[in-house]
């Protein structure tokens, strides 16, 4: 437990983005070969059969949130598996707890999304111990044996600030909607601070932003205040709102305040934002996401080969894309298809093994 | 054809009969006395009659047309209107003077129609000045004094159109000034026809007021009279139901050693002054019309308000800031308001019995549950308190039993004042003389006793010495031979002895 | 004689009670002028039209949701359960607007309609059996929390969504005029702000001269005095249970209407921020009781707290700090004299 | 004669009215039994010894907090500041590990001092300024809401963090002799479910066996009345408060330990299931008032159904349905028959 996040998750990520390549190249390799012959023979015994698996969640408010559950069912559901899902409501020691409760059940395989590592790892350490895989979304779980994925928060922050940056030209005031407690967040901050070292002439003007059960709502009417502190136009040229929650009220006051001007950037992606996005004249420009549905087929999918008994990584990140409303098309677009219209969105064939086609098929009927 | 005629009206709580088959009539223009010994239901039948409950059985009738109530609102609809016992269960605390005294016309108004609070105050005003008591009209309710409290209610239920108003027991919390300005409306209230039930155990009000009472024993309607066609000694035996024998005084001999000296105690609710001293083994009455500043005063020495002063206990030269200190420096206190402040009704006989000694039940701060219990039960046989086990919740107790609970709490302590304020309050005659024994019982130990209370005969037949209080000081003092119910009357009205004759009281009427 | 009586009668406080008295009562006003001259002082558009419309429309939801609650306060009692009714009230007209297409009245009515169930669940627990309001109504905040996220299955409803069940897409939006309620104008004002004012004024005029309305404090001051003098105090502690209810189901409506979405739990933060303005409330006057122009500034001052902070780029969190504060110092003027 | 007083009045309560009892007294009880036996049937993980220790320890936390709003709860007041102050311990507890790299006494002591000071506060505010308890702590809730989020600037702290004033990493780490207060064993029992029966069992003795205890509940019961009698009300209504802040205090600091984290805002969840606890308490063996082995099987009700619905599949939202139907239930056992 006495790792340094910070420093390390900075080495992971360089690290992460050689394996992920190499594990890509792999599978689709192999879903290329497997796709034409596949048959029952195939699938290993261990997921020939309907598996238990628990989703240890740290919170599921959130349209990203709901997005990465249905994912996680579809992908499950397609698997002739069933998903328990563990909500844990934001609250860590609960979560710790639904671990253990999973644990007790002797689940087939547990998915852990969000959480610490310090509130987490004894668990993960005993469900190691009782032969139950592990694979994590989203934290920093270190155990040897366990795989973890990530939507790398830190190219998340980097990808849309990148834009912010090339927008208003390396200059300009911007505000900043942040609360800390949330890990995603906390990392998201590490990279703005070193975007604002970086770009001197940028300048913060205000800061605000709290989370909520209605972060969205509390953030517009913060924003409002903003708005009539800087009543001139050019005043403000940006905000970065690094949650969609936050990005959703700050927009739903720039809009109603007729100040189309200035521009937001956004992280996190769902239909709810992308119909957010996409409407006239909105300030909402750029975000940078990766598919939760995606995220969590993965997730599921490396679960289900470390059932079967096959190597998978210890790290795994999923790129980020950045979606900039202008790459994508006048008529409204759904998740489903952001990827015909972004390069790199999504890479569905991730962690695919050849027998997973056949076991779909097994039980699509 | 009487206004009001009631027969054969039957009323139970749970198994208890507490009227059996009561008649009872109201003519117009007469005022009407009900009388009885504590419990004997005239609350519940009042409360009948005002649709506060519904009665079991029996019909009653006004204006010869027969009648059921089902709520309060039913009753007044039919013109009767009633000026509770408790007035704080007439009031809205954090409402105005303005509204309270119209409180009728908001619940009888129109939904539709707005309120003119103008017109609110100008008819609050008129109300206010029937009964000659100017109160602001704009102050809350919870500022007033008692008797502002009583008078609002009087003045509330004089403007209503009732043709029957009944007052339970108005004259307690008022002074004399404002009892003859009570007598004074209803006087105006008789001669406009309307029919009065008065109720009360002041036997003068009574002979003063009423033109006929019915006198209630047991739940049953015993007789009825005119005033003045029998003597009061016979309204008291048939209240009774048999001749009283009044204990008379004994004269007990007690030490000369001071146990109680309270010097200079200045009051705060009075203002006034009070010098006092008690000796080991006597029993110093406190004598005082109702609101002379008794109960004020008794506070005051046991700490309960923060009084300045010099006490001195046993020669010990004390400073009581609080209650506490007052239990430290050997002070015991029996307060009036029993429920409120003397018992805690929802804890066990055991628990109430043992608190202000707590530290004799406990080593080391552990409470020996088997001494507790073994001493709970050799007092509830001393006392003679009824209950089922000494586990029993209080609130399960009678009052008289709770009211020994009461006093038998400081037993165990060792104090050597007790100061009681009104002990006799609420109870029984039975319990009565049980509680008297019990002082009796203390002083012989030694013990000094400061009795506060209005109903002088108990003074008389109790106190060694008798202190009077008038207007927050003590205006008179007396040995018990040298007392007559004359004197501690001329002194406790001040002096004015035409007044006095009409204070003459009579004993056993406890009141409530 | 008579004129005596109505005029006040002098006044014989002295000097220093005098002051304690005036501060009693406008404290709470004098901390809200103190407050609006320090802000504008620090910052110049503190008090241009645009942002104190801006305030006004951010406290319109609030205000709603307190003055459900000062109706229960009035009757004395409490209702813990107006956030969920908020969420619930959200959650059905995003739903009747998406998933059922409705038309406006019935995605009007239908959360006002529950928002009065509601009000009657809590009453027969308190009113009927007897529980505690702060506690029944704790229980009724639980269940309506699950309810509401059972029946969405925890996702927050938006136009032309996935449906959660995975059959297609929503067929309905937010229309119009239904976010009109919440980000319409009328005359340059906020429609949700003129709706505020409507229903304050109306509260205030139907609470202090209408019989109704003092029967409600009837109610609350002495319910056993009130039971004496003829009202029918337990209809009349369910009315103000429903009507908190109602108000709670209207601030989940202005709420849907004004983020475009059924925001699954958006009412939580309501609660405590109703209770505090309700209570602040109090002092307003020196009323020492539930009143709705106490309630309203309440709100405006809790809204121009969080305004002017932001502004001045105070953290949000360190506005709990102002707020309780100011929740403290409010209280106390009302308290600190029933000493004894 | 006198040997009459004492013997037993013959009961003459009905079949009826002996069942009616009988359910007031055990009517919890058997519920919870029932609940067992249907998760067990349901489930044979249900009750193996892991699942029972797991559930015991998931409850640890909630109950050390409903411990302390028992106290306040018995002194006749309420303490809604209990969340935050959990959330300040367990800021402070991860703040002196990691940023001061503190040793363990200190790591303990602080936050149970922080603890006492808020109730101290409380006290202040409820005894001595004499704001209803409900809305002072209410008040107090929200200052120390903003106090710990403050000092932190929002973030959470677990070790090496970076600091927030971006002065480097932190120096400290959550060092294991502080996590075993979470996370360690003893005999093969998770230390927190040692920790709180050991307690429970020490407050069930103090409570019922000592004279400090004694005159809480009378303080709780007459204050009037139990001040006469010479017990210093006010001082043990402000032992209450403080007893309720260390017992806050002290459920923060296992809870830091469990999750190895000072996480902020980690408190806000345990309030409303502290006082759900405590309050099903009252109905256990018919108490009828705050009672520490009720408050005790209180959180276990609560634990059980948490993680027997979840085994069940469950979905967290509905289980604040049956949460909340199940508080009413209690509360209508120990209510409904103070009818009259
Ligand atoms: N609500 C009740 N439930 C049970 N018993 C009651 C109730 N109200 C009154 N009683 C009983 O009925 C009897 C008559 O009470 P009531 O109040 O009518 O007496 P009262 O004549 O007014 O006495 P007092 O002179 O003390 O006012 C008493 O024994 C009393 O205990
Ligand atoms: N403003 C008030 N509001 C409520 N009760 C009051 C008020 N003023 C006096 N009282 C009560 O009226 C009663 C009479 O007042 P006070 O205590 O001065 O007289 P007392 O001599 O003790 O009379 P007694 O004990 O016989 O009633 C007391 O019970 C007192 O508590
Ligand atoms: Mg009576
Ligand atoms: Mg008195």
């Amino acid at each position: 437990t006495d790792q340094q996040p910070s420093s390390q998750s900075e080495e992971e990520a360089s690290e992460e983005t050689a394996t992920e390549e190499a594990t890509e190249e792999a599978t689709e390799e192999t879903s290329a070969e497997q796709t034409s012959q596949a048959s029952d023979a195939d699938i290993p015994a261990a997921v020939d059969k309907p598996l238990k698996i628990a989703a240890i969640m740290e919170f599921s408010t959130g349209t990203f949130a709901s997005q990465y559950v249905s994912g996680l069912e579809a992908q499950v559901a397609k698997f002739g598996g069933e998903v328990q899902i563990y909500n844990a409501n934001n609250d860590l020691s609960q979560m710790a707890n639904h671990l253990q409760t999973a644990i007790n059940q002797d689940v087939d395989g547990i998915l852990i999304d969000h959480g610490r590592a310090e509130a987490l790892n004894q668990g993960v350490e005993e469900a190691l111990e009782k032969g139950i895989p592990v694979v994590t979304f989203d934290n920093d779980i270190t155990v040897d044996g366990v795989t973890a994925i990530s939507q790398d928060d830190y190219s998340l922050a980097w990808g849309t600030l990148k834009q912010l940056a090339q927008d208003i030209d390396g200059e300009g005031n911007i505000v900043y909607v942040w609360a800390g407690g949330f890990t995603p967040l906390e990392r998201r901050n590490v990279i703005y601070e070193a975007f604002l070292e970086h770009y001197p002439n940028v300048e913060e003007i205000a800061r605000f932003g709290s989370v909520s059960n209605n972060t969205a709502l509390d953030s517009q009417n913060q924003m409002e205040a903003v708005l009539k502190k800087y009543p001139e136009e050019g005043s403000i040229d940006a905000v970065f709102a690094p949650y969609d929650e936050f990005a959703k009220g700050v927009t739903r006051a720039i809009q109603q305040a007729g100040r189309d001007e200035i521009k937001v950037y956004g992280i996190d992606l769902s239909d709810e934002d992308l119909q957010i996005m996409q409407a006239e004249n909105s300030p909402w420009v750029t975000t940078a996401a990766t598919d939760p549905a995606e995220v969590a087929g993965v997730q599921v999918r490396f679960l289900y080969q470390k059932i079967a008994g096959e190597e998978t990584p210890s790290i795994y990140a999923l790129d980020p894309s950045v979606v900039n409303v202008s790459d994508l098309p006048d008529e409204s677009v759904t998740m489903a298809d952001v990827g015909q219209h972004i390069e790199g969105w999504g890479s569905p064939n991730a962690a695919r093994s050849p027998w997973m086609d056949a076991l779909e098929a097994k039980n699509g009927q | 054809m009487s206004l009001l005629q009631v027969q054969q009206l039957t009323k139970s709580f749970g198994p208890v009969n507490v009227l059996k088959q009561v008649d009872f009539s109201v003519e117009p223009g007469e005022v009407h006395a009900l009388l009885g010994v504590n419990g004997a239901g005239k609350s519940t039948l009042v409360k009948i009659l005002s649709g506060d409950y519904e009665k079991d059985g029996g019909n009653i009738e006004v204006d010869g047309e027969e009648v059921h109530f089902s709520s309060p609102s039913e009753a007044q609809e039919k013109g009767i209107a009633i000026v509770v016992q408790e007035v704080d269960t007439g009031l809205i605390p954090n409402l105005s003077v303005a509204e309270n005294v119209t409180l009728d016309l908001t619940v009888s108004g129109k939904n539709s129609r707005p309120i003119s609070w103008k017109k609110r105050k100008q008819i609050a005003a008129d109300r206010l000045e029937k009964v000659q008591t100017p109160i602001p009209l704009n102050s809350l309710v919870e500022d007033c004094t008692l008797s502002q409290k009583q008078m609002i209610l009087l003045a509330r239920a004089v403007a209503s159109d009732a043709k029957i108003i009944i007052f339970d027991e108005p004259t307690a919390p008022l002074s004399d000034h404002e009892t003859k300005q009570l007598f004074h409306v209803i006087e105006e209230l008789k001669a406009q026809g309307i029919g009065i039930i008065y109720i009360s155990h002041r036997m003068q009000e009574i002979n003063r007021i009423a033109d006929r009472m019915t006198i209630m024993r047991d739940g049953k309607a015993v007789a009825v009279y005119e005033t003045g066609s029998v003597s009061t000694e016979e309204v008291i035996k048939t209240m009774l139901g048999k001749q009283l024998h009044k204990a008379d005084y004994q004269h007990r001999g007690f030490s000369e050693e001071t146990i109680l000296k309270i010097e200079d105690l200045q009051v705060p609710d009075t203002g006034k002054q009070i010098n006092l001293s008690v000796r080991a083994g006597e029993i110093v009455g406190v004598a005082g019309l109702v609101g002379a500043g008794k109960s004020e005063t008794a506070n005051a020495i046991f700490g309960v308000t923060n009084a300045k002063g010099k006490w001195s206990v046993s020669d010990r030269n004390v400073k009581i800031k609080s209650p506490r200190h007052a239990v430290n420096a050997g002070l015991s206190f029996i307060p009036e308001e029993r429920r409120k402040s003397g018992v805690l009704i929802d804890s066990s006989v055991q628990e109430n019995l043992s608190l202000p000694a707590l530290q004799n039940f406990s080593t080391a701060g552990w409470i020996n549950r088997k001494k507790e219990h073994q001493s709970a039960l050799q007092q509830i046989q001393e006392l003679g308190i009824i209950t089922s086990s000494p586990k029993a919740l209080l609130k399960h107790l009678s009052g008289g039993n709770q009211q020994k609970v009461s006093i038998g709490k400081w037993l165990n302590h060792d104090s050597s004042v007790f100061i009681f304020d009104e002990p006799t309050k609420g109870i029984d005659v039975g319990a009565k003389n049980d509680v008297f024994r019990l002082i009796t019982h203390l002083a012989d130990q030694g013990k000094g006793i400061l009795y506060f209370s209005s109903e002088f005969d108990e003074l008389l037949q109790i106190a060694d010495r008798i202190l009077v209080m008038a207007d927050g000081e003590i205006t008179d003092e007396m040995q018990n031979q040298e007392a007559t119910e004359a004197r501690l009357m001329t002194a406790a009205t001040g002096g004015n002895a035409v007044e006095t004759a009409k204070y003459q009281r009579l004993s056993a009427a406890g009141r409530s | 004689m008579k004129q005596l009586n109505i005029s006040d009668y002098p006044q014989q406080a002295d000097r220093k009670e005098r002051i304690v008295n005036f501060f009693m009562k406008f404290g709470t006003l004098l901390a809200l002028g103190l407050i609006i001259v320090i802000f504008s002082l620090t910052n110049e558009q503190f008090l241009t039209y645009g942002n104190i419309t801006d305030i006004l429309r951010s406290i319109s939801i609030v205000t709603l949701v307190a003055i459900g609650v000062t109706f229960s306060m009035i009757v004395g009692g409490f209702d813990l359960s107006v956030g969920s009714t908020v969420s619930l009230a959200t959650v059905a007209s995003g739903a009747l607007l998406v998933w059922y297409s409705q038309e406006l009245l019935v995605v009007l009515l239908v959360p006002l309609v529950l928002g009065a169930l509601i009000g009657l669940i809590n009453a027969f627990i308190v009113v009927k059996i007897r529980i505690p309001d702060l506690i029944g109504t704790l229980a009724v905040m639980y269940i309506i929390n699950g309810v509401h996220l059972t029946y969405t299955k925890g996702y927050s409803i938006y136009g032309n969504m996935p449906m959660p069940d995975g059959s297609g897409t929503a067929p309905g939006i937010f229309i119009p005029a239904f976010q009109f309620i919440g980000q319409g104008r009328l005359f340059n004002i906020p429609f949700p702000v003129i709706l505020m004012v409507v229903i304050v004024a109306l509260v205030h005029l139907f609470l202090n001269y209408t019989r109704a309305g003092r029967l409600f404090y009837m109610t609350g001051g002495n319910k056993e005095a009130a039971r004496l003098s003829g009202v029918p105090v337990n209809r009349y502690r369910t009315y103000a249970y429903v009507l908190s209810g109602v108000f709670a189901a209207l601030a989940g409506i202005v709420l849907a209407a004004r983020i475009g979405t059924g925001q699954v739990s958006a009412g939580d933060p309501l609660l405590m921020d109703g209770v505090a303005a309700a209570l602040i409330g109090y002092s307003v006057f020196g009323a020492g009781k539930p009143n709705v122009i106490g309630t309203f500034i309440g709100a405006i001052i809790i809204g121009i707290l969080l305004n002017g902070l932001t502004m001045m780029n105070v953290p949000y969190y360190a506005q709990d700090i102002i707020k309780g504060g100011i929740l403290v110092g409010a209280l106390a003027l009302t308290y600190f004299r029933k000493k004894e």
